[in-house]
C-alpha cells in the first residue's frame, strides 16, 4: 500500500506541470483564436473619411435573451439605416456584437475588456444589464463613449458623485425609480378623481423574487405609503415558476385591496394571473409589471388580459414615429417589437450620431460626449435629453413633454394595449375593468 | 452438450481460471469439486456469461455463446443457481417463482411448472404470499432451486447447494436435487464435500488454483478417498 | 366552508397530482435502472414541443397531439437510452456518468427549442376547456383531468408492476440485477423499457400541464425539481411514496401559501423535507439501497 | 491504536516516508520554470495588440480554476455531489463584498476573511448533508443554493443592494497603478490565488487524507470497515474546498467590482460542471485543463450563439458517457509518449473506473 501511494505522487508530481502548461496552452491557444476569429462585422467596408468600431454588447445567450435579441435588434436597425444612407459624417459604421449572457457581474467585466481592447471600440451600445456596474469603470478608464438604457438610479449616483471621470457614459432613459413612484402618483391620482370607483386607499403587492422585481416593487412600496395607502399584503413569488396563482391570489382575494401591484415580469406567470384573476375576481385594480408588453402575452392570456394595467419608463410610443419603428422592425424582424428595449436601443444609437454630427468627429470622444450632453431627440420613446447623463421622465420629473420621455401608463381593452397616461402621448383614456364596476 | 475449452478468466487484477477444459452431456450430473476460494463460483460465473472470460470458449449443442449475455444464455437453457441465491427480496414467494418462467410459456403452462414445483417442495406452497427477504436461510435455498426449475432449462448449473446451511436442511436439498436428476435434467454442479454429491455425479472434475487436474467417473474418483483427502484437505 | 379553505384544499390536491405525475416517471427510472434522470424536464419539453407543432402547425386538434406528443417523448427518451445509458450499463461509475450526461441532455434540448420554436412562451390549449366556482374558486375542468389522469397513471402503473409479467420483471430487475439476468430477463432491454415509458408519462405531463403554464423552452426545469423533491421526500424509488408525497407536499405548499403567504412555501418545504430525512433518511417509504419498487 | 490514529482524521496507516514525501522531490526547475513563465507572461502579453485582454482572461481563467479545483476535490475525488459550490463562492464574495461596501474594510484584508465565511457556511450545509446519500446531497445542495440566492436578492439591503447584489463595490487598488500596469498586478493577485490553492489542492490529493477519500469514494464499505471516519473525511474535504472557494469569490468582488445576484443562474453552474466534466473529472489537472478549454472556448464559439449551448451539452453527455475521465487521460498519453524523460507509472487517477464496491465483485 505504502509503495503505491509513493508511485502516486511521482506521477502526479508531473501531472502538476502538464497539467497547467495544458490549460494555459489550451486557453492561449482558444483566446488567440477567439479574437481572430471572434465575429466581425457585418458589412466591413469604408466611408469616404473612414470607419467608426460599434460595439453592441447585450445579454443575448442568457435567462434574458430574448429582450437582449430585442436590444440586439434595435441597435441593428438604426446601424443599417444609418449605412444605408451612406454612413455618419462620410464614415462607415463598422458594427460588433457582443454576448455578456446573464450579464452578471464577471461576464460584463470579460464583455467591456474585450470591447476596449481587442475592439477597439469607439462607442459601445447596450440595453440593460442586470448587475450593471462594473463596466462605468472600464469605459472610463479606456476614455470611450458607452450608451445605455440601464434605467437604474445607482448611474445617477454614480455619475453625481465623479462626473469628470464619466463624461463619455449616457443613460439614454430616466432611472427605475420612477416606476413604482410614477405609478403610484398615477393611482392616487386616478382614486382621487373617483376613477377607480373606490374610496379607500389600500393595496396588496406580489413581488417578484428576483432583483428586478424586489427592486420595482420596493419603489411603488415607498411612495405609495407616503402617499397615505396601507398595505394589507405583501407577497413573493419566483419568477417563471408560480404552478397556479390560485392559493396565491387567495390571500388578495380574502384582503381586497383597491390595488394589486405585482412586480413578477414573466410574461407566462402575468397571463396566467390574469386569468385566474379574471376566473373570480374582487373589485381590484391589477398592475402587472413588463410581462403585459411582451407581444405574446396577449396571446396566451386571451380575454383574460382586459382591464390589466401595466407601465413602463421606457415606452415605444403609439404615435407616428413609434408606429413607423413598429412597421420597419417587423418587416426587417418579422416580429412585432416589445414596447421597451427594442425602441430604445434604436434612439440611443441616433443620440450618439446627432452628438457625432453636431461634433464633426467621432474620433474626439470628448467632444462627441460634449455635444450629446445639449442633444434633444425626438426618438420612438419620447424626447431624450439628459440631466445628470441621464434621460429625463414626463410627467413627474419635468412638466414639458418635448424634454422628456413619457412614463406611459398602458391598460389592455378588447386585446388592444390602450396608452391611457400622460397626455399627450395617448391613445386612449382608462376604462373601469369590468369586474370592479 | 456443454462443452467448455480452455477458459481463462478472473477479476480486475487477477487471473483466476487458467484455462478450463470441461464438458457435460445430456442428461449427466457433472460434478466440480474443489475447495473454497480456487475458482467453482469463478467457472460457473463465466459459463453463463456473468463474468467475460479472457479466453477460451463456451459452447452449447455446438453454437458459441461465449460473449452472450447472460439472459441470452439463460435463455439458451443454461440455468444458473448462484452462490447467495439472489432472490428478488421484495417479491413474494410466487412471484420469485414466476420469474423463473419469464422466458417464453404461456400463463397456463407458468401454472403447470409452478405445480410441478410446489410438489418438490410443498412447502414453497404454504409460504406462497411471504416477502422473500422473510425467509429463513433454507427456504431460501429451496426458493432458489425452485426459481431455477421454473424455466425450461436444459443443464442447471448449481453453486455449493449446501452452503451455509444446517446438515438436516442440507439433507433436504440434496434429496431434492436428486429428484431434478431423475427427472432426466442435465446438472453441473460445483460442490466442495464428496459425499453430499455422491449420488448425483456421473463424472467428477477436481478443481485446484484455477486448473482442472482430474476428471474422471464418479465411482472411480469419488472412491478415492486418500485422494479427495490430499485434494479437499 | 372558506373561499381560502377551498382554494388550499383545491389547489392542494392539484399541485399534488402534477407533482405526483412527474415524480412517477422519475421514481420508475431510479428504482429500476438506479438513473437520476435530470434530463426528465427536458423530456417534459420535448413532448410540448411536439403537441404544440401538431396543434398549431399541422393545425390537428389537441387530443391528436396528445398522442403524438406521448409517443415523441417516450422515443426521445429510448433515443437517449441506447446513445448515452445503455453504453454505461452495468460500467463502474454508471452514477456519474449517467448523471451528468442527463445534465448535458437538458442543456441541449433547451438550446436546441430556442433554435427552433425561439424562446418566446407558447400556449397548447386544453384537452378540455371551460370552468366552474366552487365558493369562489375557480376549478378548471382540465385541472380535474390532470388529478384524474394522475390517480389512474398511478394505479395503472402500480397494477403493470404487480400483475404483468413485464412489470414484475422490472421489479426483478430493480431488486437483484444479476438474478434477474440468470432468470433470462433482458436487463437492458427492460432499463430500455422503463425509460420509454417514463419518457411517455413525462410527454404526458408536458401536454398537460402546458395549457397552465405555456411552455418555452425552459418550462420543464421546475416541474423536474419539484418532482426531484417530491421523489427524495417518498423515497426515491417508491411508487407509492411518490404519490403520498406529492400530495403530502401539494397540500402543504398549499396550505402555507394560502395562509401565510407564497414566500414561505418554498422554505417551508425544505424545512420539511431536512426534518423528514433527519427522521427517515430513506424517504418517507424509503426503503434504502435494496429494496425498490 | 492510538498511535495510528494520530492522523489528520483517524486513518490508520503506515508513517510516512518523508524521503520518499513528493514534495521534497519535484523538480525545482520544472516548477519554477512554470512559476517564471507565469510571472514573465503578462509582461510580454501587454506588448501585443490584444494582449491585455488576454491577461484578463488569465485572470478569469485562474478564478475559475480555483473554482473549478475545488468543486472537483470534493465532487470528483470525494464523491460528494454538492451543487453547493457555487452558492459558496458567493458567500465569500458577498462577504468582502459587505466589508468594503458597508464597513469601509480595505479589499486586500477583506478577501481574508471571506474564505473564513464561506468555511463556516460550509460546516453549516456539511453538518445535515454529508451523512446523507448520493442523490439527497444533490437535493439539499440545491436547496442551499436556492436559499442563499432568495436571501441575496430579498435580504437586507446591504447585502442584497435593493435586489440586484452588490454592483458597486470598491476594486483593489495598487498604489497609482492604472491601465496595463494595474491588470498585471490583478493578474499576479490571481495567480497567487491559484498557485497556493493548486498547490493545497495537491498536497491534500496526495496526502493520508486523499487517500482516505479516494478510498471512501472507491469502496465505500471497505474504506469504512477500515476505520476511515467518513463524515469527518467529507467535512475536511468540504472545508478545504470552501475555503479557495470562497477566498475565489472574495477576489472576484473586488476584481469585477461587485457580485450580481446572477452569479446563482443555473447556466454558472453548468460552465463550472463542464470543465470538470471536460478535463476530467475526479483527476487534478482534469479541471485546471478544463478551465482553461471551456473559457477558451467561450471566446472561440462567441458567434454561435445558442448552437455553443447546444454543442456544450451534447459535449458534456458524450464526455460524460463515452470518455468519463475527460480529456486529461489525452494529454498525459501524449506527455508520456513524447516528453516524458522516464516512463511513467501506471495511472492511478481512477475516478469514475473504480469499482463501485469491490467487496461485490468478489
Amino acid at each position: 500500500m505504502a509503495g503505491d501511494s509513493f508511485t502516486r505522487r511521482e506521477v502526479t508530481r508531473r501531472s502538476v506541470l502538464v497539467g497547467g502548461a495544458g490549460a494555459i496552452g489550451g486557453l492561449v491557444v482558444g483566446g488567440l483564436a477567439g479574437s481572430a476569429l471572434a465575429p466581425k462585422s457585418a458589412g466591413t467596408g469604408a466611408g469616404s473619411r473612414g470607419s467608426i468600431k460599434v460595439v453592441g454588447i447585450f445579454p443575448i445567450g442568457g435567462v434574458i435573451a430574448s429582450d437582449g435579441k430585442e436590444m440586439q435588434n434595435g441597435v441593428q436597425m438604426a446601424v443599417d439605416e444609418i449605412n444605408a444612407r451612406g454612413g455618419l459624417i462620410g464614415y462607415h459604421l463598422d458594427y460588433v456584437v457582443i454576448d455578456d449572457k446573464d450579464s452578471s457581474t464577471d461576464q460584463i467585466t470579460t464583455a467591456f475588456n474585450r470591447a476596449v481592447s481587442v475592439e477597439k471600440a469607439d462607442v459601445i451600445f447596450s440595453g440593460y444589464h442586470l448587475a450593471s456596474g462594473p463596466e462605468f469603470d472600464i469605459v472610463a478608464n479606456a476614455g470611450t463613449l458607452y450608451y445605455n438604457v440601464n434605467t437604474q438610479i445607482a448611474w445617477v449616483n454614480r455619475y453625481k458623485g465623479n462626473p469628470s471621470k464619466y463624461w463619455g457614459i449616457f443613460q439614454c432613459d430616466p432611472t427605475e425609480s420612477w416606476y413604482g413612484q410614477g405609478f403610484a402618483y398615477w393611482v392616487d391620482g386616478a382614486l382621487n378623481a373617483g376613477l377607480l370607483n373606490s374610496k379607500v386607499k389600500t393595496y396588496s403587492i406580489i413581488s417578484g423574487k428576483s432583483a428586478y422585481g424586489t427592486v420595482i416593487a420596493t419603489g411603488f412600496q415607498t411612495q405609495i405609503k407616503q402617499l397615505g395607502w396601507t398595505e394589507l399584503s405583501n407577497d413573493g413569488v419566483s419568477e417563471g415558476s408560480v404552478p397556479a396563482w390560485g392559493p396565491v391570489l387567495s390571500r388578495v382575494k380574502q384582503a381586497k385591496p383597491t390595488v394589486l401591484f405585482t412586480s413578477d415580469f414573466s410574461p407566462a406567470d402575468d397571463a396566467a394571473m390574469a386569468k385566474e384573476w379574471a376566473a373570480s375576481p374582487t373589485k381590484t385594480l391589477v398592475y402587472q409589471q413588463y410581462g403585459p408588453s411582451v407581444p405574446e402575452y396577449l396571446t396566451l392570456a386571451g380575454p383574460a388580459a382586459n382591464g390589466i394595467v401595466w407601465a413602463t419608463v421606457l415606452g415605444l410610443l403609439p404615435d407616428k414615429i413609434g408606429n413607423d419603428f413598429r412597421a420597419r422592425y417587423k418587416a426587417k424582424f418579422g416580429a412585432e417589437p416589445g414596447w421597451a428595449n427594442a425602441g430604445g436601443c434604436y434612439d440611443e444609437v441616433n443620440v450618439w450620431a446627432a452628438g457625432v454630427a453636431m461634433s464633426g468627429d467621432p474620433k474626439n470622444y470628448k467632444a462627441v460626449a460634449k455635444a450629446t450632453e445639449s442633444v434633444i431627440w425626438r426618438g420612438t420613446t419620447g424626447s431624450i435629453s439628459f440631466v445628470d447623463h441621464t434621460g429625463v421622465q414626463f410627467p413627474a420629473q419635468t412638466a414639458d413633454a418635448s424634454v422628456g420621455q413619457p412614463h406611459i401608463i398602458v391598460q389592455i381593452q378588447d386585446g388592444v394595449q390602450k396608452v391611457v397616461s400622460p397626455t399627450p402621448f395617448t391613445s386612449g383614456t382608462f376604462v373601469l375593468p369590468s369586474w370592479m364596476r | 452438450m456443454l462443452e467448455v475449452k480452455g477458459l481463462v478468466a478472473g477479476y480486475a487484477g487477477s487471473e483466476v481460471l487458467h484455462g478450463i477444459d470441461l464438458e457435460v452431456n445430456e442428461g449427466e450430473g457433472v460434478i466440480v469439486l474443489g475447495p473454497n476460494g480456487h475458482g467453482k463460483s469463478t467457472l460457473l460465473r463465466a459459463v453463463t456469461g456473468l463474468l467475460s472470460p479472457r479466453a477460451g470458449q463456451v459452447l452449447l449443442d455446438g453454437k458459441d455463446i461465449t460473449r452472450w449475455r447472460p439472459d441470452a444464455i439463460a435463455a439458451a437453457g443454461l440455468v444458473h443457481i448462484p452462490q447467495g441465491d439472489l432472490l428478488f427480496p421484495e417479491m413474494t414467494v410466487t412471484e420469485n417463482l414466476l420469474m423463473g418462467a419469464y422466458h417464453g410459456p404461456t400463463w397456463s403452462e407458468r401454472s403447470a411448472r409452478l405445480g410441478r414445483v410446489y410438489e418438490l417442495f410443498p412447502w414453497l406452497k404454504e409460504r406462497g404470499g411471504q416477502l422473500a427477504r422473510t425467509l429463513s436461510g433454507g427456504e431460501r435455498r429451496m426458493l432458489a432451486l425452485g426459481r431455477g426449475l421454473m424455466s425450461k432449462a436444459k443443464l442447471l448449473l448449481i453453486d455449493e447447494p449446501s452452503l451455509g446451511l444446517a446438515p438436516l436442511t442440507t439433507q433436504q436439498i440434496y434429496a431434492s436435487i436428486h429428484k431434478v436428476k431423475e427427472s432426466g435434467l442435465s446438472l453441473l454442479i460445483a460442490d466442495e464435500n464428496a459425499n453430499h454429491v455422491a449420488g448425483l455425479a456421473d463424472r467428477v472434475y477436481l478443481l485446484e488454483t484455477g486448473s482442472l487436474v482430474r476428471q474422471g467417473p464418479a465411482d472411480e474418483l469419488l472412491r478415492d478417498k486418500a485422494l479427495l483427502e490430499s485434494y479437499l484437505g | 366552508m372558506s373561499t381560502q379553505f377551498v382554494q388550499a384544499v383545491w389547489g392542494g390536491i392539484l399541485f399534488g397530482s402534477v407533482y405526483g405525475l412527474m415524480a412517477l416517471g422519475l421514481t420508475l427510472v431510479w428504482g429500476a435502472v438506479r438513473l437520476l434522470n435530470l434530463a426528465h424536464g427536458a423530456i417534459f419539453v420535448v413532448g410540448s414541443y411536439v403537441a404544440f407543432f401538431v396543434v398549431s402547425k399541422l393545425n390537428l386538434p389537441i387530443l391528436v397531439a396528445l398522442p403524438i406528443g406521448v409517443l415523441a417523448a417516450a422515443a426521445f427518451a429510448y433515443l437517449m437510452h441506447l446513445i448515452f445509458i445503455r453504453p454505461v450499463i452495468g460500467k463502474p461509475g454508471f452514477d456519474n456518468s449517467t448523471l451528468i450526461a442527463t445534465v448535458g441532455i437538458s442543456i441541449a434540448v433547451s438550446a436546441a427549442a430556442i433554435l427552433i420554436f425561439n424562446p418566446e412562451y407558447k400556449v397548447i390549449p386544453p384537452i378540455i376547456s371551460g370552468n366552474f366556482t366552487l365558493s369562489d374558486v375557480q376549478i378548471t375542468k382540465q385541472g380535474l383531468l390532470v388529478i384524474g389522469t394522475s390517480l389512474a397513471l398511478f394505479a395503472l402503473v402500480y397494477l403493470f408492476l404487480t400483475y404483468t409479467r413485464r412489470g414484475m420483471a422490472i421489479r426483478a430487475v430493480s431488486q437483484q440485477q444479476e438474478a434477474a439476468s440468470l432468470m433470462a430477463i433482458p436487463v437492458v432491454r427492460t432499463y430500455g423499457m422503463v425509460i420509454a415509458i417514463s419518457g411517455a408519462l413525462a410527454g404526458l405531463a408536458g401536454v398537460l400541464l402546458s395549457p397552465f403554464f405555456f411552455l418555452n423552452p425552459n418550462s420543464g426545469f421546475n416541474p423536474m425539481i419539484q418532482a426531484l423533491i417530491v421523489t427524495i421526500f417518498g423515497g426515491l424509488g417508491s411508487v407509492r411514496g411518490a404519490l403520498v408525497a406529492g400530495f403530502v407536499l401539494g397540500i402543504f405548499e398549499s396550505f402555507v401559501e394560502v395562509y401565510y403567504g407564497v414566500a414561505w412555501a418554498q422554505p417551508g418545504v425544505f424545512l420539511l423535507i431536512i426534518l423528514m430525512l433527519i427522521v427517515r433518511p430513506n424517504g418517507l417509504f424509503g426503503i434504502g439501497e435494496v429494496r425498490r419498487l | 491504536m492510538s498511535a495510528q490514529a494520530a492522523g489528520a482524521v483517524g486513518v490508520s496507516r503506515p508513517q510516512l516516508d518523508q524521503a520518499a514525501a513528493p514534495w521534497r522531490r519535484p523538480s525545482i526547475w520544472a516548477i519554477g520554470g512554470g512559476l517564471a513563465a507565469g510571472i514573465v507572461l503578462p509582461l510580454l502579453l501587454v506588448r501585443i495588440d490584444i494582449g491585455t485582454y488576454l491577461i484578463t482572461l488569465l485572470i478569469l481563467f485562474f478564478v475559475q480554476a480555483v473554482v473549478a479545483q475545488s468543486w472537483n476535490l470534493i465532487m470528483g475525488y470525494g464523491g460528494i455531489y454538492s451543487f453547493a459550490q457555487v452558492a459558496l463562492f458567493a458567500v465569500g464574495g458577498w462577504t468582502s463584498g459587505v466589508l468594503v461596501h458597508s464597513l469601509g474594510w480595505n479589499p486586500f484584508l477583506a478577501i481574508l476573511i471571506s474564505p473564513l465565511v464561506a468555511v463556516v457556511a460550509a460546516l453549516g450545509i456539511g453538518l445535515p448533508t454529508l451523512r446523507l446519500r448520493g442523490v439527497y446531497v444533490v437535493l439539499l445542495t440545491l436547496a442551499f443554493h436556492e436559499l442563499a440566492r432568495v436571501f441575496a436578492v430579498t435580504g437586507p439591503r446591504f447585502i442584497s443592494g435593493g435586489g440586484y447584489g452588490l454592483v458597486t463595490v470598491q476594486t483593489f487598488q495598487f498604489g497609482d497603478a492604472i491601465g496595463d500596469q494595474r491588470t498585471i498586478y490583478l493578474y499576479y493577485l490571481a495567480g497567487l490565488i491559484f498557485a497556493i490553492a493548486t498547490f493545497v489542492i495537491w498536497r491534500v490529493i496526495h496526502s493520508p487524507l486523499g487517500v482516505a477519500m479516494t478510498a471512501l469514494r472507491d469502496s465505500e464499505t471497505y474504506a469504512v470497515s477500515r476505520g476511515i471516519n467518513q463524515f469527518r473525511v467529507r467535512l475536511v474535504l468540504f472545508a478545504i474546498s470552501a475555503f479557495f472557494t470562497g477566498l475565489a469569490g472574495g477576489y472576484s468582488t473586488h476584481y469585477n467590482g461587485g457580485i450580481s445576484t446572477t452569479i446563482f443562474d443555473f447556466p454558472r453552474i453548468i460552465d463550472l460542471l463542464a470543465m470538470i466534466v471536460i478535463g476530467g473529472w475526479g483527476t487534478f489537472g482534469g479541471p485546471i485543463l478544463g478551465a482553461g478549454i471551456v473559457i477558451g472556448l467561450n471566446q472561440y464559439l462567441v458567434a454561435l450563439g445558442d448552437y455553443q449551448t447546444l454543442i456544450l451539452g451534447l459535449a458534456l453527455a458524450g464526455i460524460a458517457v463515452f470518455a468519463p475521465q475527460g480529456l486529461w487521460p489525452l494529454i498525459r498519453r501524449l506527455y508520456e509518449n513524447y516528453l516524458a524523460p522516464e516512463p511513467l507509472a501506471p495511472a492511478v487517477e481512477v475516478s469514475p473506473a473504480a469499482p463501485r464496491d469491490t467487496t461485490e465483485e468478489l
